[in-house]
C-alpha cells in the first residue's frame, strides 16, 4: 500500500513526524510499520508535550522505592510492606460507551498495578460531567458509574473513594479517571525491564480481537464531528477474566519465574513489547502467527494495535514455561510463548514465515518525538470580588441552595452502586475526607483520596496546582494519615494551544512548589491532552490521588460529631476569600476573582498540628475546610452525624457571607470536649497556631446566629434529594 | 400489536457472556457447539393498530432506549 | 468444628468468610471448585462474588460444578450448608433452596448496611439470636430480589423457614425499608430440614467494630454450638 | 447448523428489568406502550447436519444450563 499523506495524517502523524520515520528508518515503513510508529508516538504513549515538564516534579522522599517511569509508582510503609497505586484517564472511552469505557478505565489501572506484584486492596476514582441540564449528562452519569461499579464490584475489589463533579465545562468531553491501590511485599516487587537473550516472550489473558484499535491515538486527539464515524471497536470489559489473569499472574509471582511482565494497555501488544525491550536494551522478536485471536483473519496491523482487555506480557526464565503454563491453565486463560528477546534491539514481527516489520526499539523510544511547545503566561485576576456588585441574598437560602446542588448533594446515590466492604479491611468508607484500608491481618491502614479543583486552576493553574496538592494532604492528615506521596492525572486541553500548554506548564510549576515544600512527592501518574471539542478546551483540571499511612490504627479520626456541647474551633486564618468559591458559582453561577493563594508555611504548621492532636486522642472530630468554606463543612459534621450545631461569627470579619462561604485555605474544623479544651489551647497557642472559638454543638439544631435555624433531620433530606429526583428512582 | 425485539452484539465486539457460556457448555460435554453467542430480547405490546406506525414506535423505543447503538444491532419482528 | 469454603473462579468473599471462620475458631479448609472431594467438614460454606461472572445467570455454571454434586450429596444427608450472597444465588440454581433471585428493583447495584429483624431463631444459624432481634448487616449485589410462588411462600412463612427479614432501624417490615424488591421482605431461607441457609447480607462482613460492627459474629457463634 | 433460543420468564414470575423499563419508556412519552417484558436471546452453531439430532442437542443445552426452569421458558428456531 502506498502511503500517502492523506494516511499519515489519518494516523494521526505530522507530515514532518513521518520524515523523521523515514530518516530513522532509512527508508519508507510499510502500512504496519507506520501504524506501529503512529501508536508509539502518539501524545498517550510518547508524552512528548508533556514530558519537559514533568521532570520537573519531585519524586523522591525516604518511602519511595519506585517513582515514575513504570506501571505504578511503590512506596514503603514499613515491615517488608509496600503499597503501589496510580491514577489514569479514560476520558474520550467513557464520552463514546460510558459504561464499556469506565469498566475498561477501571480494568486499565488494576493491570497497572498487579502487574507489579500488588494484590489491588482499594479503587478510586474522579469523574466530572457536563452541567445536569445538558441533554447527554444523566446517560453519561448513569453509564459512567455503573461502569465502574460493574468492573470493580466483580473483579471483588472495594471503590471506597472518589468525587463526582459537574461542570459545563465538560459538557462535550467528560472526565473519568480511575485509581487503584495494591499491596506488595517490598521484597517482591516485579517490573517491566527485560533481561537476559532468547527468553520466551508469553502472552496469556484473553484473546485478541478488533477492538479498540487506534484507541491511543484517539485518545491523543480532539472530538470533532466526524468522531463517531471515526470510532473504532469499542473494547468491552470482562472482570471475571480479569479476576483470573490476577489470581494467575499473583500466583505465578510466587514462584521465581517471571523475569520481568507488562500489562497490555494503550496501543496494545505493540507499546508493551517495545516497552520491555526499550528498558532492558534488547530486541524482541514476535511471531504472530502466535497470537491467539478472536476474530477469523486479523492481520498483522490488527493484532499489533489492537486494544482488547485483560492481556498480559511477560518474559520467563529458561525452563518454567511448562510450570508457568500449568497455572495458567488452571484458571482457563491463554499462555503462549510468541516470541523471544534478541540482542538486535530491534522490534522484528514475522508473519506466515516472512519479516512483517523491523523497526529499531530506539526510534520507537527515545527517539520519539520531543516537543517544548509554546506557552504563554495567564494574566491573573486579582480584582478582589465585591459582594456590592452583587443582587443580594437572604443567608439560609443561600446555604440551602447550596446543599441541594448537584455539585453539594450527598452522593448516596453513586456510592452505594459500589461494593466498599468486600475483603474486609475497610475501616473508613466513601463520605469521609479520606477513606481507610487496613493492612490485611495487621494494626495499620493507609488512607485515600482523590482531589480536583477546576475552577482555581483556570481562573490561576499556578495557584491552583498548589492548592490542589495542598487539599489532598489536607484530606489525609484530617483522618489521622501521615501523608506519604502522590498520583496524578493531569486532564488538559489541547497542548497545541499556547494558551492550553501555558496552563500545563504553570500547573506543574505550582504542584512542585507544593509537594516539594510538603515533602509530599509525585510516583505516579498519566496526562490526558486533548480534552475537548473544535477549540473549545475543558478546564484544566489535575486530579491528584494521594496516599497516607496510618501507622497505629486506635489513632485515626473522622469528621463525624461525636458529642453535644463540645467546643467547635477554626484552625487557620479565615479572610473571607470568595473568588472563584461555590457561593459565587452555584447562586451567580460567576467565574470570577483570583483563586485562593495558599501559604505553604501555615499550611504545613496546622497540617502538623492536627497529626499531633489526633495522635494524642485529645480531640472529637475532625474535618478540613474546602469548597463552600466553613459553613458547608459544618453541614458535612452534622448531617454525618445527626448532631446540630450553635454558631456565631467571631466579631472581627465584617460579612457574614465572607466568613461562612470563603475558601480561604490550610484551614480545619476541630470540635473537642470541653474537658480537653484548655489542653488544646496551651498547644495551639505554644505553637503559633492561628484559631478562633465559633460555636459549640448541641442536639438537632442547625444554627447560626439569626441567620440560619434548621433541624439537621430537615438538612438531611434536603441534601439527599437532588440525585434521587434527577435519576427518577429512588432506592 | 405484539412486536419482537432481537438485541445482538455486533460483530467484533467481545461477548463475554457468551464465551464463558460456550466454555461451560463444552466443559459439559457439547463437543459439536462450534459457537454461541449472547443477546437479548423483549416482547412488547403496544395500542397502535397501523403496522407501520406501530414499527416506527418500535424502532424508536430501540434508538432511545433499548439499544445501545455503539455496540448492539437490534431486529424488530411482527408477533 | 470443621468448616470448608469452596472457591470458584470468581468468588470474591472467599478470603473474607475464611479470616472470619478462623478468627471464630473454626477450622478451615478453601475447597476448588475442580475437586472432586470434599473435606470432612461440619459446616460448608459457599462464598460470596461474581462466579463465572455472573454470566448467564448468576449462580447457574456454578450449580454445575464437580464439586457441587458432592455439595448436594452431603447436604441432602444433613450436613450443615451456609450461602451467602452469590452462595444463596449458587444454593437456588442448584435447587437445594426454592425461589429466585431476580435484579433490584432498582436494576442497580446495591452496596449498604441494612437493618434485619430475626423473625426466626429455632434453627442452627441464629439461636444466639434472640427472636425479634434487629441486627445491622452488609449486603451488596445485584440480584437479591427474592421471589418464590403462592405456595412455597406460605410453607416458608408458616414453617419458620425465614430467619431474616428487612427492616428499618425500629424495625418495621415494609416497603420502605425494603432495599430490593424482595417479597415479603425476605433476607434470606432455609431449607425444610432447616440444615441449609442461603442469605444475601454479609455477616462475614460484621465482625469487627473496627471495621463495622460485630452483629454477625452470633450467626457464626450459633453454628458452633 | 444454526439456531436461536429464546428464553422468557413465566407469566406469573415479575420481571423487575421489564417492568422497569416499561417505566422509563412511558416516561419518555411513550404513551402507547402497553406491555413489555424482557427476555434473553442465544445464537448457537454447533456441527450437526442432522437438524433432528440437531435440535435434540439444543434442548438438551436449555435444559441443563441455559434455562432455569422453574421460572423460564424457552423456544428454538432453526436460523
Ligand atoms: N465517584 C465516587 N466514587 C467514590 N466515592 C465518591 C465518589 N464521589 C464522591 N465520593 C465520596 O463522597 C464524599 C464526598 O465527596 P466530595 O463532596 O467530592 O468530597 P470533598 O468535598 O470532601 O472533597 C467523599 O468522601 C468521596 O470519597
Ligand atoms: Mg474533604
Amino acid at each position: 500500500m502506498k502511503i500517502t499523506n492523506e494516511i499519515i495524517l489519518s494516523h494521526g502523524l505530522k507530515i514532518d513526524e513521518y520524515s523523521k520515520i523515514k530518516t530513522l528508518l532509512n527508508r519508507d515503513p510499510n502500512f504496519l510499520e507506520l501504524g506501529i510508529f503512529s501508536a508509539m508516538w502518539n501524545e498517550h504513549c510518547s508524552y512528548k508535550s508533556s514530558k519537559i515538564h514533568l521532570k520537573k516534579l519531585p519524586v523522591k522522599n525516604k518511602y519511595v522505592i519506585q517513582g515514575p517511569g513504570e506501571n505504578a509508582g511503590v512506596i514503603d510503609i514499613g515491615d517488608d510492606d509496600a503499597i503501589v497505586f496510580k491514577i489514569e484517564s479514560h476520558n474520550h472511552p467513557s464520552f463514546i460507551e460510558p459504561y464499556q469505557g469506565a469498566a475498561t478505565g477501571v480494568g486499565g489501572i488494576l493491570r497497572d498495578v498487579f502487574t507489579m506484584g500488588a494484590r489491588p486492596i482499594a479503587l478510586l476514582n474522579s469523574i466530572h460531567f457536563g452541567s445536569p441540564e445538558n441533554t447527554k449528562t444523566k446517560s453519561l452519569l448513569n453509564g459512567v458509574v455503573s461502569g465502574i461499579s460493574g468492573y470493580g464490584n466483580c473483579i471483588g475489589i472495594p471503590t471506597i473513594a472518589g468525587e463526582t463533579k459537574f461542570n459545563r465545562t465538560y459538557n462535550e468531553n467528560i472526565l473519568v479517571n480511575a485509581m487503584a491501590v495494591g499491596l506488595a511485599n517490598k521484597n517482591k516487587i516485579f517490573y517491566s525491564k527485560a533481561k537476559g537473550t532468547n527468553k520466551s516472550v508469553v502472552y496469556v489473558g484473553s484473546k485478541t480481537g478488533r477492538d479498540g484499535i487506534h484507541g491511543a491515538s484517539m485518545a491523543s486527539e480532539e472530538f470533532d464531528e466526524n468522531s463517531e464515524e471515526k470510532k473504532p471497536t469499542v473494547q468491552v470489559g470482562d472482570p471475571f477474566t480479569e479476576k483470573l489473569l490476577m489470581e494467575a499472574c499473583l500466583e505465578l509471582m510466587k514462584e521465581n519465574s517471571i523475569i520481568s511482565i507488562q500489562d497490555m494497555g494503550a496501543a496494545g501488544l505493540t507499546s508493551s513489547s517495545v516497552e520491555m525491550a526499550h528498558k532492558g536494551n534488547l530486541g524482541i522478536e514476535l511471531n504472530l502467527d502466535k497470537v491467539p485471536c478472536r476474530e477469523e483473519n486479523m492481520s498483522p496491523y490488527e493484532m499489533m494495535l489492537s486494544e482488547s482487555q485483560e492481556r498480559m506480557l511477560l518474559i520467563i526464565e529458561d525452563g518454567k514455561e511448562e510450570s508457568a503454563k500449568k497455572i495458567f491453565e488452571k484458571w482457563d486463560l491463554e499462555f503462549v510463548v510468541i516470541g523471544k528477546t534478541t540482542q538486535t534491539n530491534n522490534l522484528v514481527l514475522k508473519f506466515k514465515n516472512e519479516v512483517v516489520a523491523s523497526i529499531p526499539i530506539d526510534a520507537l523510544s527515545s527517539k520519539a518525538p520531543l516537543y517544548d511547545r509554546k506557552w504563554n503566561k495567564k494574566k491573573v485576576s486579582s480584582k478582589k470580588v465585591d459582594l456590592k456588585n452583587l443582587e443580594s441574598i437572604k443567608f439560609d437560602e443561600a446555604f440551602l441552595k447550596i446543599v441541594s446542588s448537584a455539585n453539594h448533594s450527598n452522593k448516596k446515590w453513586v456510592t452505594e452502586q459500589y461494593d466498599q466492604m468486600v475483603m474486609g479491611d475497610t475501616v473508613e468508607r466513601s463520605g469521609t475526607d479520606a477513606a481507610i484500608v487496613r493492612i490485611h491481618n495487621k494494626d495499620k491502614a493507609i488512607a485515600v483520596t482523590v482531589d480536583s479543583s477546576a475552577n482555581y486552576c483556570k481562573s490561576n493553574p499556578k495557584t491552583g496546582g498548589k492548592q490542589v496538592v495542598c487539599e489532598s494532604w489536607r484530606n489525609l492528615i484530617a483522618v489521622g494519615a501521615k501523608p506519604i506521596a502522590i498520583t496524578n492525572c493531569l486532564n488538559f486541553g489541547n497542548p497545541e494551544n499556547p494558551e492550553i500548554m501555558g496552563e500545563f506548564a504553570e500547573n506543574i510549576l505550582g504542584m512542585k512548589e507544593a509537594c516539594e515544600f510538603l515533602n509530599y512527592p509525585v510516583v505516579s501518574g498519566n496526562v490526558s491532552f486533548y480534552n475537548g471539542t473544535n477549540k473549545k478546551n475543558i478546564f484544566p483540571t489535575p486530579v491528584i490521588g494521594g496516599v497516607g499511612l496510618i501507622k497505629n490504627l486506635k489513632r485515626i479520626q473522622n469528621h463525624r460529631f461525636k458529642k453535644i456541647d463540645s467546643q467547635i474551633i477554626v484552625i487557620g486564618k479565615t479572610f473571607g476569600h470568595l473568588g472563584q468559591s461555590v457561593f459565587l458559582e452555584e447562586l451567580y453561577s460567576l467565574q470570577d476573582g483570583p483563586s485562593p493563594e495558599v501559604n505553604l508555611t501555615n499550611e504545613k504548621n496546622n497540617g502538623e498540628i492536627i497529626l499531633k492532636l489526633i495522635t494524642s486522642g485529645a480531640i472529637n472530630s475532625v474535618h478540613d475546610i474546602s469548597s463552600g468554606g466553613i459553613i458547608l463543612s459544618l453541614a458535612e459534621m452534622s448531617l454525618s452525624s445527626g448532631i446540630g450545631v450553635k454558631i456565631s461569627k467571631p466579631n472581627k470579619i465584617s460579612n457574614i457571607f465572607e466568613y461562612f462561604f470563603g475558601e480561604d485555605q490550610s484551614r480545619y474544623i476541630l470540635e473537642i470536649d470541653k474537658k480537653n479544651y484548655p489542653k488544646v489551647e496551651k498547644i495551639l497557642k505554644d505553637n503559633g497556631i492561628y484559631f478562633q472559638k465559633i460555636g459549640i454543638t448541641q442536639n438537632n439544631l442547625f444554627e447560626l446566629d439569626k441567620h440560619l435555624k434548621i433541624s439537621v433531620k430537615e438538612l438531611y433530606d434536603i441534601n439527599n434529594k437532588w440525585y434521587n429526583s434527577y435519576n427518577g428512582f429512588v432506592s | 400489536m405484539k412486536f419482537s425485539v432481537i438485541i445482538t452484539l455486533k460483530k467484533d465486539v467481545l461477548d463475554p457472556q457468551g464465551k464463558v457460556v460456550q466454555q461451560t457448555l463444552q466443559n459439559m460435554g457439547m463437543d459439536s457447539l462450534r459457537n454461541l453467542r449472547q443477546g437479548k430480547y423483549f416482547e412488547i405490546e403496544i395500542n397502535e393498530l397501523d403496522e407501520d406506525k406501530a414499527k416506527n414506535i418500535i424502532e424508536q423505543m430501540c434508538e432511545k432506549l433499548l439499544v445501545n447503538l455503539i455496540i448492539e444491532d437490534y431486529k424488530i419482528k411482527k408477533l | 468444628m470443621n468448616s470448608a469454603v469452596i472457591v470458584f473462579p470468581g468468588s470474591n468473599c472467599d478470603r473474607d468468610i475464611a479470616s472470619a471462620l478462623t478468627k471464630l475458631q473454626f477450622k478451615n479448609k478453601m475447597v476448588w471448585h475442580k475437586d472432586t472431594e470434599l473435606p470432612k467438614s461440619d459446616l460448608i460454606v459457599i462464598p460470596g462474588g461474581f462466579s463465572y461472572g455472573d454470566y448467564l445467570r448468576s449462580g447457574a455454571i456454578a450449580a454445575k460444578s464437580n464439586i457441587l454434586k458432592e455439595v448436594i450429596k452431603s447436604a441432602k444427608s444433613g450436613s450443615i450448608v451456609l450461602g451467602i450472597c452469590n452462595g444463596f444465588q449458587i444454593l437456588i440454581e442448584t435447587g437445594l433452596l426454592s425461589g429466585a433471585l431476580l435484579r433490584n428493583k432498582n436494576l442497580k447495584f446495591i452496596s449498604k448496611d441494612v437493618n434485619l429483624k430475626v423473625v426466626n431463631n429455632n434453627n442452627k444459624f441464629c439461636s444466639k439470636y434472640k427472636k425479634d432481634n434487629i441486627i445491622s448487616l452488609n449486603i451488596a449485589h445485584n440480584e437479591g430480589n427474592y421471589f418464590t410462588n403462592k405456595d412455597h411462600l406460605k410453607e416458608l412463612e408458616d414453617n419458620e423457614l425465614i430467619p431474616f427479614k428487612y427492616c428499618n432501624s425500629k424495625g418495621v417490615i415494609s416497603n420502605e425499608s425494603n432495599p430490593n424488591g424482595s417479597l415479603n421482605n425476605i433476607a434470606g431461607i432455609l431449607n425444610r430440614e432447616k440444615n441449609i441457609l442461603g442469605m444475601m447480607p454479609h455477616p462475614e462482613r460484621m465482625i469487627d467494630d473496627l471495621v463495622s460492627n460485630t452483629d454477625g459474629i452470633d450467626l457464626f457463634s450459633s453454628i458452633l454450638n
